[in-house]
């Protein structure tokens, strides 16, 4: 593909269009994912399941409640508790890391590279 | 402090035998012509002699007599990255293999001897195949998607577009490296630091500025693996260092309390469709990037397919490990003094820094300007813009960080997290193109 | 509806800008001097003219622009095999990997940028070695061989002329291929699709059909890996739908009601010495087999031996992962469009069908031979002779099921295993002896 | 060993003689096989004991007892027994299968691939 | 006993058959040659007879016809050895895993099909690439400086003297190989048997002795590495056995009562601090040795730093066990029996026992040596030196147990594991000596 | 580096000066190790010490008394009363081996190298 860069002399001047055609692409293409995402998905997991409800009357009590459960369980409230949660579990954290690697390191003591130890580590993960 | 006039005379001994032992490294072949002609005129010398003379040779090919400065000053450097991976917990897994690498790659040796890094046959120049190759990132970026939970993105597409604002930095820098002479290609190689991406720059540093391909005008494109890599890494580590500043310069008060709604619960069916659809569509658009999307999305089927969790778990554990142990003390050896100590090195640090500053500022304005369409609690708080660099998950953690300080009780982590995966597709994408327009 | 509309419009739009800019895929070559004729012409264009002509060249690079329906159809492919995979669970850890594979290798792109696994250099290419060199399958065996249990087999050696019986698939789908023209090693990497074993189909097809080797005639061999492997697990995940018809068809009622007595119990010792011996005997016999038996008994003497757990562990776990994903994603990109969709293919996919059909009937018609001379509790149930297949353990599964449906208290399993890993060891003696014949 | 090809003129023909052959010598490897551990293996680990016995009287009580005791502690029935748990095992493992996942998915919310987050999760495993 | 008839009918059938059928494996090619003359001939022979020609022609290339002492010899030794890693539990991550190696090399197999470990293109070839080209021996220095705790030489630094000492048994060694006549190289290969470190003796003779360099006189150097390895690994093994009887004739029952004072604590900023040190100090003294030492130091320090914890438990579990399963292996099958079967490797066997009889002796003469100037609670227990020659941790827990028997409460393993490990960082050092006057 | 060889023309010769060096290499650097760990790393640490105490004098509450504790808690004794403890433990080691393997043998019987057997593993890991 080295044509390309024999399309201009200058290669600032080729570096302006690249800038300009990297950012459009780029935006494009992550504009595009948006719309799939945002529009063109939920039409399709709608139409998938009418399809389904068509074609599979007879297994319709199991399949259809469970995923409207799914739905509905895991709310934005629930949301924000697991992230108030996982704030105050990322600022704990360090102190429980420190502790685990004391009992880890203690049990390890003298534990160098023998087939043997080897063996005993492997029993204990 | 008898003691320490014992260790500095030991240590001094060492270094300074040189000149007793009449050796000087510069003058290190005509040394062993001379010793072997005088082996050959005396051969009636003792046994001690000899062995002293053997002592003398060996001497020649130890680190004390090779050491210049730029070794001292890269161990140094090392050892400083090892510092601050242990101290402050900069990305320890990252800072501290690749400061290991660089004290292994600075050692003094006689070339010859298959010890370097850059000497064919050196177990270092096999290790580092993976990293020339290109083969590497792929395989880290397999271990990321099946640890990344794209939900928050899946919730709130809209936020990709701060992942896109971002590459700003890469295109800038691109450009800044243009006006500073590098070639095109080596520009677009150092563009890519400003994706704040370790293994994207990597990538596409060992596929543009190799040390092997031929430019248009003939000449042999430059190495600029070591550089770019070690820039990378260096700012990611400093992200909460880089960042804060700009946030506060861009942001007022009342945009740091913006509290956003939380993200709408997303479905298992959503998760699985979500790294096969966003697979087929960046790599359609951006198929250069298909060893980084590929196995990004990849990986992240595994982990969201509910099947395939024992590989998933992995390659996001095991495997990922192994690659960033052997990645890191190679990219941390790449950069032999004689080789790494340049004035373009120079520039590409100051390059990086630049572009790490202007992606975070692409990100955050962005989020201002989109903030302008919309509307009640649509709006976003413009701090997860500066997420949008990528430096997963540092700088979603440093807007969190950013938000509690403006208000307590306002935690944007999962918000952050949108534009964060999103700058590394975005990023990913742009070393795809990139690698179009110069490959 | 609305939306609908638009993402339709979209999606078009990119597909169908072709003509708008004015290009078509297949003028590529000459669209390419136009453009450069163009620019040198009109030094005063405007810049945005050249951003635009910058995107409409960039364009031609994107998937939208080199799609063809070849792409389409495959990628449609890979769609189905991760449905297959996620839905009814069918072996996931294969086809969820190998349909994420058939996605990537055909994402349309322009050759000459090392994107695609047949591009010296690529990533996949790199990735793609372990499959043509036959690297991967002796590691899976590996693997393979340190979470077998052969107890079954040891304490009813019998069951193990079941697992040869199979192998009438292997070699009667061989005759099948020679019918149809293909060249003696083509038709004999394409008879082990009949062994039901996908490691071993990889393993002589990257011997015998890799595209390299000269035949006596002076042509070169087909590359058939890529249909081999594909058609290999497919009908592999398939078995749960292709074996039950059979074994129904072929055996009454009564035959199915057979219990058969439990297996005695297997000491330590003779599990011991059970993978030294095998690996012996059988290497004996077929040592072109050397590389899969070898490796499959090495993987069962280190679970056996009681003293390299670790070891076993290491290979039943992270390392089957690592290669696993690695083959998988591997294999499926071998299925690039223009080098996977040929009337050999369409072939292929046929007498792989038809194996399966026969390695089957061959296992359970024999099994019936065997209770002629068989009395009392020794008869065997001759479902358990389907087993023989390989596939393990989903056609001693099927067989069980099929156990179950008749007599809801006879459980076949542990019989069935017998003949079950006894397939894999007849496959793999079957690879070597055509790989004594033709390699 | 491409010589081989050479010996008949017609592919068809030497697909016959390859179709009998490698039967035959699948058959004949796996007879081999059967006959081994159906006939040599127990008299070579019956001979194996007798040498023990002969030559080490001394530790006879511990080492004698305990493969016999191998051997009958572990009988057909409570493999059959073992079998039906098996075979409840993997009826019931499905549901096990997604209620592990869930709790998994829970804990891993937001975990992406930060060095520290690696931390968190070598810490758990 | 009709049975024990059976068996042996049977298999002597199939050796003997080789009269029978008139063929002879060393007329191998002439009878090929025979076979093609006949079917010419022939061509109205019935089909059966066609069918009996092919599996005469088959069995030419099972193991049963190409049999050869040497490969039974070798196959017998290979069963040894997994025998005593079984029963005797020497070893067994070693002997099991080289032991199945050796039997995988010595299948008979005809040449030029892909099958053995030295034909180019065969799977235990690829493998055998790490073993070569000394990569595999790297990557076990990372797991092991990943599970090695260096506290008690970093207590006790002056027990870093034992492990130097014990190195008299490198360099012995060495010199007994130049008097029985190898040549320079090969002799530096040979004397690191006396280092009692398998990796070690991998990687020097890989460089050294691996029958590719050439040496001054225009003859290439004999590729040594799979005796060398074996005999090392041999010997590590046999530490138990070896060992105990010089330990008791060079020390009286005083000397073996000394009891050592507890070794101070270590703080773990120390701990920190040693590999980084350790590191520069001895790669500066030899840095041909860096592969080794940089590789051990850069796994204690991940494992020291607490920040990579993650990484340290990779390199110690999975990535030691996967290069372990590989190495041994491949090491085994490298003695494939035409090549192994030499008076070069009979004296490799002499040379490496003595060499292990002087390490230890060197090792406990020295400690002895050491307390003629150490007074008080501060005298050495001249068992621990000893444990100088590496071989970690068998030859630290013989002194162990060797130390129990004088006295059942004075536990020795704390203080043996410092010269232990300070034996290998001794053996590496010497190696990085020995290739830079050799190499 | 093949230079080396030919300084000597005897290799008996060379091979005495390389014993002779090679041996004072290994000491003198092993010596070099020692005096370092025993002489200068406690000057450097205590002038790590030093320099934070003046330089940080705002944590010193935390910072100093937590290296001490670290220091002292774990002394001698400590360490010999571990060394102990390894010695019982790897003297237990073997029984509990066999236990572990018995009962990971009874639950992982029959489950070869099925994909849903993979899964099973997967989640018991
Ligand atoms: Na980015
Ligand atoms: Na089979
Ligand atoms: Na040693």
């Amino acid at each position: 593909m080295n044509q390309m860069i024999l399309l201009y002399n200058d290669p600032i001047e080729e570096g302006y269009v690249i800038l300009i055609t990297g950012l459009l692409i780029v935006f494009g293409g992550l504009i595009l994912l948006t719309i799939f995402f945002k529009y063109a998905l939920p039409v399709m997991l709608d139409a998938y399941i009418a399809l389904k409800q068509i074609g599979v009357k007879k297994e319709k009590e199991l399949e259809i409640s469970k995923p409207k459960v799914d739905k509905r369980e895991f709310t934005g409230e629930v949301t924000a508790a697991i992230s108030v949660a996982i704030h105050m579990y990322l600022k704990k954290q360090h102190d429980e890391e420190n502790a685990v690697l004391t009992i880890k390191q203690a049990r390890k003591l003298y534990s160098p590279w023998s087939s043997k130890i080897y063996g005993t580590q492997g029993n204990r993960l | 402090m008898k003691k320490i006039i014992l260790i500095f005379g030991v240590l001094s001994l060492l270094i300074f035998a040189r000149p007793i032992l009449g050796l000087n490294s510069n003058a290190l072949n005509d040394k062993t012509t001379t010793t072997l002609l005088q082996t050959h005129e005396e051969p009636e010398e003792t046994f001690i002699s000899e062995a002293l003379g053997g002592i003398e040779q060996f001497y020649e090919y130890t680190g004390f007599a090779n050491a210049q400065a730029g070794h001292i000053i890269m161990i140094i450097i090392g050892i400083i990255f090892i510092y601050l991976g242990i101290k402050f917990d900069y990305e320890p897994l990252l800072l501290i293999p690749i400061g290991t690498g660089v004290i292994l790659g600075n050692i003094p040796f006689v070339a010859g001897n298959q010890t370097g890094i850059y000497e064919a046959g050196s177990v270092m120049n096999y290790l580092y195949f993976g990293v020339v190759k290109g083969i590497y990132p792929p395989l880290i970026f397999l271990g990321i998607g099946a640890m990344t939970d794209f939900s928050s993105l899946i919730a709130n597409p809209k936020l990709m577009l701060l992942g896109a604002a971002s590459q700003i930095g890469v295109f800038g820098t691109f450009l800044g490296a243009l006006y500073l002479g590098f070639a095109l290609p080596e520009a677009g190689a150092i563009g890519i630091i400003g994706g704040a991406d370790g293994p994207t720059a990597i990538f596409l540093s060992s596929k543009l500025a190799n040390g092997i391909n031929i430019l248009a005008d003939g000449t042999t494109v430059k190495n600029l693996i070591g550089p770019i890599a070690i820039a990378a890494y260096s700012y990611m580590a400093l992200v909460p260092v880089i960042q804060p500043p700009i946030m506060r310069l861009l942001t007022n008060k009342k945009e740091r309390l913006i509290r956003m709604k939380p993200p709408r619960a997303v479905s298992k069916k959503e998760k699985m469709i979500f790294p096969v659809a966003a697979l087929l569509l960046t790599t359609f658009i951006s198929p250069s990037a298909l060893p980084l999307l590929g196995m990004l999305f990849f990986g992240n089927l595994l982990k969201e397919s509910g099947r395939t969790e024992r590989l998933a778990e992995t390659a996001r554990t095991k495997l990922i490990d192994i690659v960033t142990i052997l990645l890191g003390v190679t990219v941390g050896a790449s950069t032999q003094a004689d080789i790494f100590i340049t004035k373009d090195s120079m520039l590409i640090f100051g390059l990086g820094a630049i572009s790490f500053v202007i992606a975070t500022m692409g990100g955050l304005l962005f989020a201002k300007f989109m903030n302008l369409f919309l509307k009640g609690d649509d709006k976003l708080n413009p701090l997860i813009g500066a997420a949008g660099v990528s430096a997963v998950p540092d700088s979603a953690r440093v807007v969190h960080a950013e938000g509690l300080k403006a208000d307590p009780r306002n935690y944007l982590l999962m918000h952050a997290m949108a534009p964060n995966v999103a700058g590394v597709i975005g990023s990913a994408i742009a070393a795809g193109i990139i690698l179009s327009f110069l490959g």
